[in-house]
């Protein structure tokens, strides 16, 4: 046979919960009992409230660099949601709901931007790993650790957060391969926010989908709408099921959008319309999980601003605690380095403040060693 | 003439570069059209256009090595690397192939690429904002690394690096990136790699810097109140010893200052240097005012890692007591 | 529509001319002229006679490590007679015969295996790269090589060669990415041979085919079979003139396999089984094209006997170059360091025999110095 | 006891730890049915199995980014890099990640890995086979450089390394992998990380060597007939400049060697610390001898770059007669 077919494949689009409020029962019935679908628009609330304040108070100069959330909340919540508290959560940095649905106490995330180490000291039954700063990194980290429950026995998986600019890193390719050939139980869940800083995603991808990155891998892998939640429910289930079943890790592109600015040091006026901007505030996430609740008489305006006013109340708390830390002190850049810091990083430690670093007093003649 | 910060210089050199010799061009990540997150490359694309100006997927790796695949092809690529930290993922084509090619091939093949990176510390920026690893391409023969001072030593160092046969690597110190002005001529003009330049004269001890720690090295100079002759390297590799020990000889006292970590830092290099060459002249043991050997840290703490006046004030005076 | 899909693909796979000798006229007629066809295979007996008094040299101790070519040179023959001179070829270490067929001097090859950097001072006019060491590195080359091609309005291409294990690497996604989505004229030959040293195949990619790795970026891609030479010629013409036309790159996976051991270091009996050599030493490409020769009254014993002892002879003679070359002098590790040599280095090359490297003569006392 | 070569030591502590810890398990490329191409993890798989003997794809920074989860996971993963000429893959998962998780998080997570990677070169072999990176690891805070120069050692260390609770790159230099053989316990022993070896007393000298260079100084001490000090540092980082200053003070004159590059090198970090601590006491400048600040060249030229006892003799004699 001189042309034969030796690989064929579709991927599907999974959307339950549309922009408008339309639901589609098939799928989405019984898939979030409604008292969790209230408690995860609370939960957003909470989240766009952080988001907005973390906002000003880097405007305010009273934090550094922070990424806007704003959006992308259904993504890393739906996820956190389905998702078991033994099973790793690996995430880059617009994943705030995810983290805090699984019990990451907010003020840690102000820590970590307000230049703090303190704010990665996380609690390790929470199993969650720091923020990641390099970009495609992460991921090989979700596969060791999923790795290390199977090695162990355990029915433990992990799941890991990127976005589509990620997705161009070599490690991303390599974390992906890693999991679909030694059989790693990992959920890769990317987020394609249509924008990497400036860069939109055809330059990071020109396939039609972020989700074919998997099948160089034979790996599952599926898109959804990642600005609904029921749809993003739906597939990390789909995907957790799988991987506790047969240790196969799964791929899972999230359509989404970055509402804001890259992170407080970027203006995205600079190279993206205000016309797509908008489009997307019609779509996002919050607005069609408040009318579903609506329509299902499990939401109304007074029910909105109690929580509203008690979202502010539970932020203006983090933000004091955050705020209230006692400051590093100088030396604590030595204490972790090392399970016990070796000889010479004591005497760097020893004299930081009182010598020039250069001249540690044990640099001084010996007294039996006489001056030339 | 014009007044100008150390940003702008650099972007000025890249405009009239690519102005006059077509086979420059442009890429890295958030180049184009948002002109670097930096602006360093602000306007580029406009005048230039997307075939040379270039943004690129982000992968640090693809971007040096598809460049030294532009160089040896006869182009002279300047690519940026977002920030130092950023390098990483990069080490192995500048170490493997940028550097080793011309030797490899015998000459058959060269790379005359310029790798941008903006480095160091200072500006409260995240984690792997903040280092200095230039130690780590001196180590790696066949490369050259700049770094330069001022916005003039940037706008010439910068023409040399793009017109440098050989791969740069060009750290520009984010920290006084527009921390001030400085009179920079429009025409062209060069300043050579591998010379370093005497700041100030001085009798009484020789300082070695590079980078922004020039500035701080200046600040203690002037509240010490000696006569301290102040070295920038400008350039790193190759190192202009002969400037140093020249000095030394003259002063026989030394001090060295820079952002990375102490151990295998240039420092180490600069003071065993000192020593081969001056080892009679010597009144004092060459200090080095450095990081500490420890991760830089995250930033409510990071002016508490870099050597500033006050530390640096501290080696003078034990350095003159000695 | 709750589930939709997004994305639809299959992939080919093209034999022409099979191991028993049975050719495809659909496909192959006309695809190579007869006197190519005997010109390939002359090539071919070439190269293997080569290869044999390599793998012997580096036996008998007058090599270092040699990787063998034998049963892969159907790949990069077929690609390098299809590709202009003037298009670029980035290669590993198995594709001697395409880069003899290229014009390169065949003592070049040995120079590089015994340890002389002179292997790799090419012609430039030959558009070759040096074999590359650092295993899925060059791929980014090829692309930097079209794209300064593009970059000047030249219609020139790039192909670069590799094996299966080769796609592991991260830098082979970074490749595959940079030319799919800056639209780089450059053809990805995967030379599939089943092993990375001891490393099978599905341990590298446990998809059923590494041709779909190229789905990841959208980008063109076939399977072929990779002992058979005219469906290699088949699937690089075509890529070829698609770069050509489009500027777009394409992926080829040639199913081969490496008769020999990975290189003169390695022992594979201890990892692959004899029966799979055997099934494959029946399958390599040069019995097949020998039989589709005979059948076509283009060769026989007598011009097999009279090639072989040419071949003999060619080998002798560049052998014999190859190990007259006088020595390099040790200063030359300085002399391509730089275009012109810092002078700290040009005080360690003037001093290297004389002093000890530490105790370069400028560092002793100058006459003015006095001794303490 | 048993007579082994450093291929077996290593091979002997990869057994007994993986038998006495759950924990331990190796990871690389072809380390397992084929026993790894120097044969160092040879029987290992058939011995503990697949689970235990992970064959990987052919990715170094994957083999290092995956061992850093398995290790943050609770493991204490043995990855093996197969020349030390491609840990540059792996660069930024080892700096960017392994040296700076526990800091990060400030104890909260940590990387007990040990990553073992042959180094060096001497034995004929290809290009990036020959190198000799462990300045590079040792200026990157949050690791420790550990190599070995002899069977005893090479066990001792490495059980120590698989016990650390922070990333250790374990170097070993292969062109002594099977140069020779020396009496090993079989019973567990460990060597300290972090301790420096005298290797022979002396009064007239000191010289500080590690990995295969130690053979070389070994041999120009005995050629030269001084009574020189030799020192094995064994560890790169933490530096035992205890012991080393130590012996300079009481020798007055210190050479050390190392195929690595001159500039940046170990050697220039040892060269400024002696000076430091010892500027009394030196009676001649501290003298390097080490690899040329040039790329490792291909095999014909790799003995002319190399340190040997020869060049070794000269900066005795040249220290001795300053
Ligand atoms: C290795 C690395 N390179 C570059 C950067 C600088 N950088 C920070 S975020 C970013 C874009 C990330 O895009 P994407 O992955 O799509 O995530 P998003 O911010 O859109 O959520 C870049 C280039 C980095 N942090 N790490
Ligand atoms: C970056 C890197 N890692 C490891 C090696 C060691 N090594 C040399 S060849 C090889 C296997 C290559 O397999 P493949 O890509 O399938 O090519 P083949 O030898 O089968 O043609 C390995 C692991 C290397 N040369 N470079
Ligand atoms: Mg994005
Ligand atoms: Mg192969």
């Amino acid at each position: 046979m001189p042309i034969s077919s030796v690989f064929e494949t579709k991927i599907e689009r999974i959307s339950i919960l549309d922009h408008d409020g339309s639901f589609d029962e098939s799928l989405g019935k019984g898939l979030i009992p409604d008292q969790d679908a209230v408690a995860l628009y609370r939960h957003m609330m909470l989240c766009r409230q952080f988001d907005e304040i973390a906002f000003k108070l880097q405007r305010s100069g009273r934090m550094g660099t922070y990424p806007e959330n704003r959006g992308q909340e259904a993504t890393s919540l739906g996820a956190a949601y389905v998702l078991e508290k033994s099973d790793w959560l690996v995430t880059c940095y617009r994943e705030n709901a995810g983290l805090f649905w699984r019990g990451l106490p907010m003020e840690k995330i102000l820590l970590h931007w307000m230049g703090d180490e303190r704010g990665n000291q996380i609690d390790p039954d929470l199993h969650i790993t720091p923020l990641a700063i390099p970009i495609g990194t992460q991921m090989l980290h979700a596969v060791g650790l999923a790795w290390a429950d199977k090695y162990r026995g355990e029915k433990s998986i992990s799941c890991t957060f990127f976005g589509d600019g990620a997705t161009s890193e070599g490690d991303f390719h390599e974390a992906m391969n890693f999991a679909a050939n030694l059989e790693i139980p990992t959920i890769f869940f990317c987020q394609n926010n249509g924008w990497a800083i400036s860069v939109p995603t055809k330059l990071q991808c020109s396939a039609p989908t972020i989700a074919q990155r998997a099948l160089a891998y034979g790996m599952r892998t599926i898109q959804v709408d990642g600005n609904d939640i029921f749809a993003v429910v739906k597939a990390v289930r789909d995907a957790a099921d799988h991987a506790r079943k047969t240790s196969q890790p799964s791929f899972i592109e999230a359509t989404t959008y970055r509402l804001g600015d890259h992170t407080t040091a970027d203006d995205a006026r600079r190279y993206r319309d205000s016309d797509e901007v908008e489009k997307w505030n019609q779509q996002e996430p919050m607005i069609r999980l408040r009318k579903y609740l609506e329509q299902r008489d499990l939401w109304d305006e007074s029910r909105q601003s109690e929580m509203l006013a008690k979202a502010e109340k539970v932020v203006a708390e983090v933000v004091k605690n955050a705020e209230e830390i006692e400051d590093p002190i100088q030396t604590d850049m030595f204490d972790s380095m090392y399970a016990s810091i070796p000889e010479n990083l004591k005497a760097q430690r020893r004299t930081m403040r009182t010598t020039s670093l250069g001249q540690d007093p044990s640099q001084l003649p010996t007294p039996n060693t006489a001056r030339a | 003439m014009a007044n100008l910060t150390l940003v702008q210089a650099i972007n000025l050199a890249l405009i009239q570069e690519m102005e006059q010799d077509d086979r420059v061009l442009v890429l890295g990540e958030d180049v184009g059209i948002n002109g670097g997150v930096f602006r360093v490359t602000e306007g580029l694309h406009k005048r230039f256009g997307g075939h040379r100006v270039v943004d690129s997927p982000l992968a640090e790796s693809g971007i040096i090595g598809t460049a030294v695949g532009l160089a040896m092809g006869g182009l002279r690529p300047v690519a940026e690397i977002q920030f130092e930290g950023f390098l990483g993922p990069a080490y192995d084509q500048i170490c493997t192939h940028a550097a080793r090619m011309r030797t490899r091939t015998r000459g058959g093949l060269t790379v005359p690429l310029t790798v941008r990176v903006p480095v160091g510390g200072g500006i409260h920026a995240p984690e792997l904002h903040s280092d200095s690893p230039e130690a780590i391409y001196t180590h790696t023969p066949g490369l050259k690394v700049v770094m330069p001072s001022s916005p003039y030593d940037a706008k010439g160092l910068l023409v040399s690096a793009i017109r440098d046969p050989d791969p740069v690597i060009f750290f520009e110190p984010k920290r006084i990136y527009r921390a001030f002005r400085e009179e920079v001529p429009e025409d062209e003009y060069t300043v050579p790699i591998g010379e370093a330049r005497i700041v100030r004269e001085g009798s009484e001890m020789t300082m070695v810097s590079w980078g922004a720690s020039v500035i701080h090295c200046m600040n203690a100079i002037e509240a010490s109140g000696r006569d301290i002759e102040l070295i920038d390297l400008r350039t790193i590799c190759p190192l202009d010893i002969d400037t140093v020990v020249t000095s030394v000889r003259k002063t026989a006292r030394a001090v060295i200052v820079h952002e990375a970590p102490l151990t295998c830092g240039i420092g180490s290099e600069l003071s065993a240097r000192i020593m081969e060459h001056c080892f009679l002249d010597l009144e004092s043991p060459v200090q080095r005012v450095a990081g500490f050997d420890v991760i830089m840290p995250y930033y409510k703490l990071e002016l508490d890692y870099l050597p500033d006046a006050d530390r640096i004030g501290k080696a003078i005076e034990e350095t003159a007591a000695y």
